[in-house]
């Protein structure tokens, strides 16, 4: 394992240190450990707090700062934080609207940011939950711990955060961030594993020639296991599951997304972006916005996913209002 | 001497242990269907509640004892396994709370208390390849041993055994919920590593009991 | 090699096709190659040139926007673009007031950038260029082709990009240019070796437990290949001869950029910025200005490098300028 | 028949096949010490060289052909060989844009202008392990015989002989000048590919000259 790290078990703290150094628009909390706006909590605005294991950078941290994330809270490396920090971001950020949840579907996060609203409730702190769930290769979510939440997420807390920021009430902020939510599909695909420090080697095998269709952030097996292919054969590969899920149809403005899984280069990036826009093209459906980078990662695997919202025009003007975090900024 | 807080203390102790011995061979067990971190998780857990331990109060009852031990593991442990003990605890302290020392029906009251916290919070079912399918065995057993006339600690006895049978059970089976559940027919031939380690614990219950 | 790419000769005009299909803002032209902002020639405004070997995105093409440069020539991966090109860029963006070409310091980059200058001067256009070679990897510049132009570029198009936007005149701003490349000091580091996509194997190789010390962009040798250290260790290793170059001392204002090569996770760049920026804290040195992401990669390689920029006061107002560009922004 | 317009133009084709027939054993020279692209430029470039050819009219002289290699080596090559080759030749068709075919002196005159367009640009001296470490013995060479009285064919056969033992005297060299200059004393033992390219131009023009 070649990795930039001291001790394993500092990876997190240490990152947070330099984040805080790195930002001063951030105030970063060690112990609870969370990265929350310098100007939180703000009186009357709903507070936006997202959080999850570690790993998946710029995803959360990277997305707090106005029109966005109120808070992130970051758990060690792709383990959910526990209550207690998500509850002591709530906390900060509520300036007396409530809070607003934003959850990737995976068991341990569901669990304990349940578990901390219920204690912000206890507390006084009117919370509100939505899970982010838009990764389409799980196919059986009836027998399944559900589909993850995966890329999508950027968008759920994007246009959320501008919901926010223009002072929807709570209500109406968990609306919009289930409705980006109803609307958002994404698959990803690896070319090579991530290796967790602590663990210290990759959390799975691919053969030299293997590639994994439907990988999930923290390398959960997808759909199938076959051979690279070229470039454009697998975005068609993993666009027609997105496209088909919704269904997205012709006419429809999209936001779409090609999002870099963390070691794949950003040249290669922009080979795929131009198949996924090609193919909507051809099916009538209109790029309105585009991203491409490394937006939700998963360490340093080479891959990438796409992640595709259709859009109407309340969430393009909210797509479109300022943002200002350290990993998206525009606007303003 | 029964099952009061002397032996609640012993078996948060021996617990600690149990998980700290089985600390490999449980993320071995989540490594091969899950992400690899539950020995970890638990050891960290229960590291922490031996900690706090001391602090309790000389009067403190069992299920002071039990609420410790869940308000720790939630804020300790993380990932999925950390509120679903902790609701297990959680529950079960206050299925208990008034009393000084469990008797059977004390016992089988407080394993059912955790049991449906698990239920609650996780929503898996017998069957799901969670720590479920040990849990729900080991109160079935527990009720039926009380129902004909066993003593705490022969019911704990009772309840370890059956959910080491349950865990057994989950090598068959496909998981419907957690991170296993993503790998489909791939997960059959591995056992769960939350069934095992609820089975560690109702063990190290029952071992603490009968010493008492 | 795995790579997302369908044919490797196709790399760069299919990444182009996606760069324009995902940045209505830019105009790209696809024969001659090169990206410029849309409103270029901006009249009366010097325009800025960069370009170079591609496969080191963002860097070039992701810099190309207000406040920052007019247009951008990608050549093949990692070889210089010809004369042509770089030609056609110049022309597109001369507004009257003449063109500054920034070229970093490989031999074909300096020579193909000097041959496009002295065509477009015989058309005409006033051009003057600067050469950046921040890399103090390179110890005997005397004996070899000179240090070579790293990550530090960003900063010069960055400052130099702000001082065009202002106004000032050609000999102005690269005199601006200038005096950035003259107080800015880079060293890199590589975990592992990306792959050339024509190549189809790795550049050099290392080690399981090997890193070199001093790394090119293109994978050129460093000073040293070491067994793997914490990452503190490594930051110190290509800290000191940066300081010990220029030098800085205490009481100094810098800019400090930790440069992600590509394929090492953001968390591992934040656990490197937070060492870096306490050693500058250390010796007395203020990081007034902090930028930590993939600014110049060398495709999915493993490593990282450390750029610091000492400041004038000038230098952080043009700093701090508005940028709009595809990987850089903030302001207006 | 002497080095007319239909000499430099077997000399352009010859070129071209040379080089596509070297290219592999360029680029392993190059990936030795450099970046493993210099037969692919040069490769990219006569090819492009090939198919103008035809564009030239019927009454071109030998320097118009030699500055169409120029101009379209320069707009195809790129990198660091793409300049120097583009001035070289440049420089070279200059020096004998008015002759309707080249005795010696004029080769001379050529390889002269050539050689020290190169140093133009890329400011090498011999010993630094580059393409002038070929072009400079063969001028050297090359006016050495046409003193003596050598034809051009001759001329330009003594001249390919000295490209060809200079490019083997950079093997003990360190370089100074290109990539390689990074790699210090790990150069040592290599061949340079510009050198090496240089000799195979130059062969082919002695090879073209003595079939006309
Ligand atoms: N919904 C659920 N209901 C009951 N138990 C569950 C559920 N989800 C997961 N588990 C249990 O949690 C265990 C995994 O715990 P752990 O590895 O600590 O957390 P994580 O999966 O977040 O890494 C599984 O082996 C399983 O027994
Ligand atoms: N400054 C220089 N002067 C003369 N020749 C040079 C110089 N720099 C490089 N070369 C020649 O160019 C050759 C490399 O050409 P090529 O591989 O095509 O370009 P690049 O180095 O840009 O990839 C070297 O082998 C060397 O002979
Ligand atoms: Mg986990
Ligand atoms: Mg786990
Ligand atoms: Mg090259
Ligand atoms: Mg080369």
């Amino acid at each position: 394992m070649k990795k930039l790290i001291n001790d394993p078990k500092d990876v997190v703290a240490e990152a947070l240190a330099g984040m805080e150094l790195a930002h001063p628009e951030l105030v970063i909390s060690h112990d609870p450990a969370f990265i929350a706006r310098r100007d939180a909590p703000v009186q009357g605005k709903v507070g936006l707090v997202s959080g999850g294991g570690s790993g998946h950078e710029p995803l959360h941290g990277g997305f707090v700062g106005p029109g966005m994330l109120d808070a992130a809270v970051p758990g060690p490396v792709f383990t959910s934080p526990t209550p207690d920090p998500i509850l002591a971001a709530t906390k900060a950020v509520d300036g007396g609207a409530g809070v607003l949840h934003i959850v990737k579907n995976y068991t341990g996060d569901v669990l304990n940011f349940e578990t901390a609203a219920d204690l912000a409730d206890a507390e006084g702190i009117r919370v509100r939950s939505v899970i982010v769930n838009d990764d389409v290769a799980v196919k059986d979510s009836l027998y399944t711990a559900g589909r993850r939440g995966v890329a999508g997420t950027v968008l759920v807390e994007k246009i959320a955060g501008a919901a926010a920021e223009r002072g929807d009430d709570l209500d109406a902020v968990a609306a919009i961030a289930q409705r980006v939510n109803d609307n958002v599909r994404s698959m990803g695909v690896a070319l090579t594993s991530g290796i967790v420090p602590h663990a210290g080697e990759p959390s799975f095998t691919l053969a030299e020639d293997e590639i994994e269709i439907g990988i999930g952030i923290h390398g959960e097996p997808g759909r199938e296991r076959i051979s690279l292919e070229p470039a454009d054969a697998i975005v068609d590969r993993i666009l027609r599951p997105i496209l088909e899920d919704l269904p997205f149809s012709s006419g429809d403005q999209v936001v779409l997304l090609v999002n870099g899984m963390g070691g794949t280069p950003l040249v290669e990036l922009y080979v795929a972006f131009r198949r996924a826009a090609e193919v909507l093209q051809e099916a009538g459906i209109t790029v309105a916005r585009s991203l491409v980078g490394n937006y939700t990662t998963s360490l340093e695997m080479q891959g990438f996913s796409l992640t595709v919202l259709k859009l109407d025009d309340e969430l393009t003007a909210l797509y479109d209002a300022p943002v200002q975090t350290a990993a998206l900024r525009w606007g303003r | 001497m029964g099952l009061d807080t002397a032996w609640a203390r012993a078996w948060v102790s021996r617990s600690a242990e149990v998980v700290s011995e089985h600390k490999t061979e449980l993320i071995t067990l989540d490594r091969e269907i899950g992400d690899g971190d539950h020995g970890e998780n638990l050891d960290r857990g229960f590291t922490a509640v031996l900690a706090k331990l001391d602090d309790l109060p000389a009067e403190a009852r069992p299920g002071d004892v039990l609420k410790l031990v869940a308000t720790t593991l939630i804020s300790t442990v993380g990932g999925a396994s950390g509120p679903l003990y902790g609701t297990a605890y959680l529950k079960g302290a206050q299925a208990v709370a008034d009393a000084d020392s469990l008797d059977a029906d004390a016992v089988v009251a407080f394993l059912t208390a955790a049991r449906d916290g698990v239920v609650l919070r996780g929503k898996a079912e017998v069957g799901d390849k969670t720590m479920i399918d040990a849990w729900t065995p080991a109160v079935d057993a527990a009720s039926a041993a009380a129902q004909s006339g066993a003593g705490g600690a022969e019911v704990l006895s009772v309840a370890a055994e059956a959910a080491e049978r349950g865990a057994e059970t989950t090598d068959a089976l496909v998981a419907r919920k957690g991170r296993a559940s993503y790998l489909g027919e791939r997960a059959i031939g591995h056992r769960d590593p939350g069934a095992v380690s609820t089975a560690l614990l109702l063990r190290a219950a029952a071992d603490t009991a009968s010493a008492s």
